[in-house]
């Protein structure tokens, strides 16, 4: 016995307003008993209509690592952000280096880091990203020491609304042209001798 | 050749006006270079930036201008007597070897080609970590979660009662089995069943009685549904008399008989 | 310079999602930089024209003495309900046999149950059967301290599937097929070893 299209529209939309965190699919099939649950991929229709719906609104349908949530639109931004009395967090060039660091060449261990940034990283830049939830400990490097190696998190994803970190956009374009330049450099140094 | 986004130079503020640029040959006041210098996130940041001023691709660099302004800088923090991390000193001295290198002529002998070259190895260092500069202003630009955008959470009707797994009728009957099986055991009690009929009425009529009332005998016995139902109640009555739990009084001699519950405090 | 209506309906919209709490005329115009705050009027105008908006969807606006808030559609309760329900009970075994003798021996007292059960009952099984309303108080037995006398309900008859207390099977035939049980059990016992 199937649910008709605007009540489980409405029955997504009104779960995933009360709840505080993004939802998967399959949580939000969970909300269903056994003989009315639509399969996924009508709940994944839905979620679109949804969506769509928003157009225009003072909220977002919003997917991320975690699955989806509501969010308030980015254009409401300034005037809801008064609502709280301290202005957003902003962060160190060395904290969102740090985790830019991380993010793209995961998993590092701290020495990485500080060999690619020519400086150490202070244990509170560490301990602020773990303590976000946007770096953890994935494993140790089996090297003498065993350093931590450390990788994002789906908070990370969820929390920069990101649904993978393919969704990033990438930074080693220039890599094949560093290549380039080494075998040009070093001819030119075979012709100047 | 992809293209290299320019990231935003690092914004140095003295007396409330920024300074982009520190004019290479006029008198540096000691605080002024010393804030300049902060600015920066190391000796590979600083060079990045003397890199970007030029306006030029890394892979284009002139390492020897470039090691003349680097060490100009240090210089002059040293000349003033300002505190330099050591990282610098010790990219000031790579710088130096790269740039007496280019003045010698190459090694003859290639057997370890590029590894050993400073220069190409500081280029890639450079470019490493300004690829990474490049991420860190990808996150920067993300929409955040807190600042652009808000988690929207409204109220919500609450939980029903907390759902119960069945318990099903077989459970409950091995459970009395099993008390019966341990009460036999312990055998002190030598436990007689009324018929179960009986003892559910007993229940029945008890929760019939208000305290301190007294209602007519043949009105619990008329709630019988039937003749079996009025012996039931009627045996009911009797063992919940005997048990002491009910009082009977009958004010006249064949008045109606009444039945109440006992009075404790009696 | 005031705000075009679409983007003061968006504003309204976002804060009162961000906010999980009711959030009065006053308030909403705080968001709003003076020059461009509206006028209470056209505040509730425009309240009440998100209100329309909300037709057919799972949320609407509803208006408490403190103010407005957003609250899920009613329609869609008995789903959203599902996502705080814990998962389901299991019933001890001391629970189980309590709820026995109190079926068999009613009314009993709880020291009734502890003589045959020959451990202690502990309030909160007792508890547990009344909230379930599967046993209640049907009097006070006569003897020092008046312990209150348990009997099992409709609910109880109900939940078991029965009309009446005699379709449960008499004790003697449950102790017989546990005797058949036992003996299965012991001679299979037997031919194993």
């Amino acid at each position: 016995m199937a649910l008709p299209d605007h009540q489980l529209r409405q029955i997504l939309e009104a779960a995933l307003l009360a709840v505080d965190e993004p939802m998967s699919v399959d949580r939000l099939g969970q909300l269903f008993l056994e003989h009315e649950r639509p399969a996924p991929k009508r709940l994944k229709q839905a979620l679109a209509e949804i969506d769509d719906s928003c157009q225009g609104r003072g909220f977002q349908l919003l997917e991320t690592a975690s699955g989806w949530r509501f969010v308030t639109a980015e254009s409401a931004a300034p005037w809801v952000a008064r609502l709280w009395q301290e202005p957003p967090r902003k962060y160190s060039r060395a904290l969102v280096e740090t985790l830019a660091l991380i993010a793209y060449r995961q998993p590092v261990t701290r020495g990485d880091i500080e060999s690619i940034r020519g400086v150490s990283v202070s244990s509170g830049i560490m301990r602020t990203l773990e303590e976000r939830s946007w770096v953890r400990v994935v494993g140790h490097k089996e090297v003498p020491g065993r350093p931590a190696l450390y990788a994002t998190t789906k908070q990370f994803l969820d929390h920069f609304g990101l649904k993978s970190l393919d969704q990033l956009p990438p930074i080693n374009a220039i890599e094949d042209g560093l290549a380039d330049l080494l075998s040009a450099t070093e001819s030119n140094e075979g012709t100047n001798s | 050749m992809a293209q290299l986004t320019q990231v935003e130079l690092p914004l140095v503020k003295i007396a409330g006006r920024p300074v982009e640029q520190l004019p290479e040959d006029l008198y540096i006041p000691p605080e002024a270079l010393e804030v300049f210098m902060d600015a920066f996130e190391g000796p590979l940041d600083f060079l990045l930036y003397l890199i970007r001023r030029q306006n030029i691709d890394i892979l284009k660099v002139d390492v020897a201008r470039l090691t003349e302004q680097y060490v100009a800088y240090v210089d002059a923090m040293r000349l003033l007597k300002l505190e330099l991390a050591a990282d610098y000193l010790v990219m000031a001295a790579l710088l130096a070897e790269i740039k007496s290198r280019a003045l010698l002529p190459v090694q003859a002998s290639d057997d370890d080609e590029e590894i050993d070259d400073p220069r190409t190895e500081l280029l890639r260092r450079l470019q490493e970590y300004e690829q990474i500069q490049k991420g860190a202003e990808h996150i920067r630009q993300r929409p955040e979660l807190g600042r652009d955008f808000f988690a929207a959470q409204i109220q919500a009707p609450e939980a029903g009662p907390r759902p119960v797994t069945d318990l099903p009728l077989s459970e409950l009957l091995a459970a009395m089995a099993d008390v019966m099986r341990r009460a036999s055991f312990t055998d002190s009690h030598q436990v007689k069943y009324e018929p179960l009929s009986t003892r559910a009425r007993m229940g029945d009529v008890l929760a019939r009685l208000q305290p301190g009332e007294f209602v007519s005998f043949s009105d619990l016995l008329s709630q019988a549904e039937s003749r079996a139902g009025v012996v039931v109640t009627f045996l009911a009555t009797l063992e919940l008399i005997k048990e002491g739990l009910l009082e009977i009084v009958q004010t006249q001699i064949y008045g109606p008989i009444q039945i109440g519950l006992r009075d404790g405090t009696a």
